[in-house]
């Protein structure tokens, strides 16, 4: 990490991504709506259009199912595609190809054939965008045997993930929390490859583990800070990899601290977090001082106004309450 | 039988005028309450494309249903939605007429048949097939008109919707709001046959292009295709040829665009051309347009004073109406 | 219960039930692919096609959006639409319609529209279909807010939660196991109403409890029955309703065995199993003398021979295993 | 350029009645073993239909690429899949061409490129326009050719999918097996406009009906299709107007249909014409139908034994290949 590091956006780490991409390996191609002349909905893509063109920045027409079954078809016939849905809620339209298609193949071919496709899309509330532009579906998606999801938090991780994705032989799902884009960090100007499984441990402490990912990392990690303040000591996982889930990042944490709580900002019934609860009650039950909580959105479609978007929305004190509660102070 | 011939009177005239400048006062003064971080979320102005909503409106009745997108401020103000609740509504205002819970994309309104509001591009198409195959299985004379942008022509729904509509011989007035651009993508990249009109007869609907920046145009030619429909012929689809003069939302740099085309385009503007015919015909002086244009300042400075007094809705009533509540 | 039974398939009582309703309600109407001339692909609806015509038995093309869809925007317009679709892999097609439609509208307008529209799917593996036909996405629907979701898996329920689900004001997403459907049982003549929310429990026993629903209640019950012959006393909970879960039925029933186990033939990560577990962990706790454990299905997109598909599958053997493992004999 | 024209000699003929006799006998079998218990799980049958597989195979190259869905039995044939890891597959057995996972529904064979055995109706012709997509990236010449039957054309992964292919000229050739019915739903109850071709038509998609029961028609418009797609001319559409002669399945009662309707369109039949054709055009005599006969059924009594004598995968490799295994 001695190399020279910049003032860097998420947005333009997803951007830098891609490009490095585009310029390393001439099959892959970024294909979705809006991706090239408009510069993507979240300005992810600008000026890669005019950079690599359209063959290669592919601007498509409204018809999530067509273009992603597109990629997946595209990435058996030998290309590398990156294709972006704008949203995960556009997603569901896409969902036949991805559930059906892209994590069935290789298994039920009995291994002939794989399908190495990358697709991004946007996740998450925050930006007031109400009821059909706000689902957090991660665990929906981390639910399917055949895929994998990855949700990066830091600027290390979009920049690092992409490729790795685009190595691996078979599908891969990067979730991009909308809040995240305007974050800003340092970035190291050689910023390399991050594996896309694994977590990391983001803050240590010994009183209790939180786990969390994507869009929630900073609410936690604004918890944990507060929480020291109180003088608990809470250790902050980010969980990066939805599937496969790294068992033993978390079930080595739960051993030091004895007690969890989990993050999360899908619906609470169903959510990831219920499967992580669930783990840890499986593996490490005996070593649990209290039950695992968990942080997670109200059971609502998300509504506009900002005053109950953030309510139905993990926040910072309901995270430091629920650490408490989990520590019995 | 409804008569599909336009019965042109003055008062129907200034009507019209009227119509549409309420619609583009009323997003004016969204996008600056926007600026001012009073109007939050996506906001999808309308400007440009008033004489669609105001021109089909005029041919429906009360019991008939309206099935719109997230660019649907024109639709509901024409479809006579109260502006003081829509702007309520663009605030997130529990008067607002979704209590606030919708914002700009999605405006409800039961009482006038309203049902939105719809952000999935093309998700709203099998509702007004679904609409109006509830009115046809009542026996009921009712039609849905649902509007809708050129991108959602590629969706798969467009392609579904538009087969049932046309096997089943519903009362559906599909109305394409052809405005050359979807987000930032030219419609000549992203469909193979540019002409939607073309798209829908394939599936042996009845349809036609009328020129969208004309409300008297699409006024006939709406009157025309519900009449149809009343008579029981089944779907009839309209492809409005207009341009959206704004940005797609307000997070939009336009760089697909050139300067040179939104001016040509806004030269055969709506209100424009409409308002120079009328003073031309004499229906229309000065004086009277100042006149409309201060009742719609005044309507409009109502709909704002109500918002800004609007109230926000408890958080204690934030998971109300997931499900409907019922007495034991 | 004193009325005439007679001996009656699932298929039949489900029969029955759209039978039933068609006669109460004019409102009323099937559709979906196959339902009429064809008899339904699983026969269901064999027969009903002659008896009420074709506007109430309702042939569609295949267009599983467009038709979902369209059951919504008619519940909307005041009809009481009852959609099929074949079966739950086909419903991906159709998820924008139900999970950003049916699910949102009536909170997103502010609680002036309300979809009272009924799907109906069957689910679930066991007659060798493979990849593609043979998924348990209970989980998924389970996740939604806006939506109910049952799984009846007796005859009774079959009969009864229908009408239930149509006299509901929400949409409600009904789970019929296509194992189920040849299963027979005396069926009262005059079966009446069941609720749609709230769990049964099938079977009392005071050393564990078993948690399960739809296909997997009959495996389960053999396994307390083989339980029971090496002396461990199970009680077997059916879940019925999957969203909102009976928090209470299962609850009350771990306070008394302390000791848990899920049977739930959807994958394991991420499934219904998970979220029963969490809820567990944070309302149950303390009453827990061994980690409540899972019996899933293996992550694979299902496999057509039948030992694998059977491997794959929850069984009466591994239920049993796993029974034992939880009371730790 | 590739020649359109059909040089039809006798070989190239008895080749062609082989092929489509090759399909028949194998499904006959099937069926058998179906009853035996042997295959389980869906089996479709392709009885009736042979002549498109057989005609459109003629046209490609081993380079080019093939998708097809779970009635793809005859596809797989003609595409030049062993038969013996055919039938291996339908009994499940990891000789199987997808080493057994797949059975009937879901055949694969990378060497072939034969791309499937796709079960959900209309789920594969996106992956058919993505692979073309990946064809013309790469400057290749190749051409994919992508059947589904004609209920799939109400999806909306139809439409979407043409729109590609044809926006993008994309060397996609679609062939729509048009046998009247989807499961029990005949086509005119589940179509607005019944002729599939026009429905491709307007996507701009050069299109054509061709008669589906006349292996030399589907050649002649399969190899004109082809060729227009390698010179760069964008994708090709045929319908292929056949008849499926058994149920849908082997749960079908045929309940929507007439034996009459069945036994006229049986006299229309793909093997029985054109078997009698070469009778008269001298080609085929009785002996030669015989060797023919005998040489399938030597063939398929292999593909049994092979298929008999197959093994199980071990019940520890459930879970190989869901992802790939990678070596550290
Ligand atoms: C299914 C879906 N995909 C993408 C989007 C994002 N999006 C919102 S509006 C829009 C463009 C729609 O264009 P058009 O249908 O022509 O309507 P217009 O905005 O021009 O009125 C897009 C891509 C969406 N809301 N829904
Ligand atoms: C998306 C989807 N919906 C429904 C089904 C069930 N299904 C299987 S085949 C079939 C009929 C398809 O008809 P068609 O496309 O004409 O092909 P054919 O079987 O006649 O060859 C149906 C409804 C399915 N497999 N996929
Ligand atoms: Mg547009
Ligand atoms: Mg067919």
């Amino acid at each position: 990490m001695s190399a020279e590091t910049r003032e860097t956006s998420y947005r333009e780490a997803v951007r830098e991504a891609i490009r490095d991409a585009l310029r390393r390996d001439p099959r892959v191609f970024l294909m979705g709506e809006d991706v090239g002349r408009y510069g993507g909905c979240y300005a992810v893509t600008k000026g890669l259009y005019d950079e690599f063109g359209p063959e290669r920045i592919r601007d498509t027409p409204l018809s999530e199912s067509g273009f992603t079954g597109a990629g997946i078809g595209a990435a058996m016939g030998g290309m590398r595609p990156i294709v972006e849905i704008m949203t995960v809620n556009f997603s569901l339209l896409a969902l036949d190809q991805i559930v059906n298609n892209a994590a069935t193949i290789r298994h039920m071919s009995g291994g002939q054939l794989n399908v190495p496709v990358v697709i991004r899309m946007a996740c998450g509330a925050g930006r007031q965008l109400a009821a059909q532009h706000s689902h957090s579906l991660e665990a929906w998606y981390a639910h399917i045997p055949g895929i994998k999801v990855v949700a990066p938090a830091t600027l290390e991780d979009a920049r690092g993930m992409l490729w790795t994705a685009l190595e691996d032989p078979d599908p891969v799902v990067i979730f991009e929390h909308v809040m995240l884009y305007n974050r800003t960090a340092q970035l190291a100007s050689d910023a390399g490859p991050v594996s896309i499984e694994g977590a990391a441990v983001r803050r240590a402490g010994g009183d209790l583990t939180l786990i969390t990912y994507g869009g929630s990392l900073y609410k936690t990690l604004e918890a944990a800070e507060a929480l020291a303040g109180e003088g608990i000591a809470a250790e902050v996982i980010d969980l990066r990899s939805l599937r496969p889930l790294d068992d033993a990042t978390i079930m080595a944490s739960v051993a030091r601290t004895h007690r969890a709580l989990i993050v999360d900002e899908g619906w609470r019934s169903g959510s990831l977090a219920a499967e992580i609860s669930a783990r840890i009650m499986e593996q490490a039950f005996w070593e649990l001082d209290a039950p695992v909580g968990r942080v997670c959105s109200a059971e609502v479609p998300i509504p506009y106004p900002k005053h109950l978007e953030d309510a139905a929305l993990p926040q910072v004190e309901g995270i430091v309450a629920a650490a408490k509660a989990v520590t019995g102070r | 039988m409804t008569d599909t011939k336009l019965h042109l009177n003055r008062e129907h005239a200034l009507h019209l005028l009227r119509e549409m400048l309420r619609i583009r006062r009323f997003e004016e003064r969204c996008a600056e309450l926007y600026t001012e971080e009073k109007i939050r979320g996506f906001l999808h102005l309308y400007i440009g494309e008033e004489a669609i909503a105001v021109g089909v409106m005029q041919c429906l009745t009360p019991e008939d249903a309206v099935v719109a997108t997230y660019r649907e401020h024109g639709h509901a103000l024409a479809r006579g939605m109260p502006m003081t609740r829509m702007m309520a509504e663009m605030y997130g205002r529990q008067e607002g007429c979704s209590r606030g819970r919708g914002g700009s994309m999605h405006l409800f309104d039961a009482a006038s048949r309203f049902y939105g509001g719809n952000a999935i591009v093309g998700g709203s198409l099998p509702l007004a097939v679904g609409l109006a195959l509830a009115d046809k299985m009542r026996g009921r004379q009712q039609v849905t008109a649902c509007f809708f942008g050129e991108g959602a022509a590629a969706e798969g729904e467009f392609h579904e919707s538009l087969n049932l509509a046309a096997l089943w011989q519903l009362p559906v007035l599909f109305v394409c709001e052809n405005n050359l651009y979807a987000m930032g993508t030219a419609l000549e990249r992203s469909e193979s046959e540019t002409h939607i009109f073309r798209k829908a007869q394939s599936y042996k609907v009845e349809a036609e292009a009328v020129n969208g920046m004309d409300v008297l145009a699409i006024e006939v030619a709406a009157r025309r295709g519900v009449a149809a429909i009343r008579a029981g012929g089944g779907p009839r689809f309209l492809e409005c040829q207009t341009y959206r003069f704004r940005a797609h939302s307000m997070f939009d740099a336009q760089l697909y665009r050139d300067k040179a085309e939104v001016e040509a385009w806004r030269e055969k503007g709506p209100v424009l051309r409409f308002g120079h015919w009328l003073e031309e015909t004499g229906m229309l002086d000065p004086a009277g347009r100042a006149r409309i244009e201060a009742e719609i300042e005044a309507e409009l400075a109502t709909a704002v004073a109500f918002a800004e007094q609007g109230t926000w809705e408890p958080v204690e009533d934030l998971t109300r109406d997931v499900y409907t509540e019922r007495l034991a």
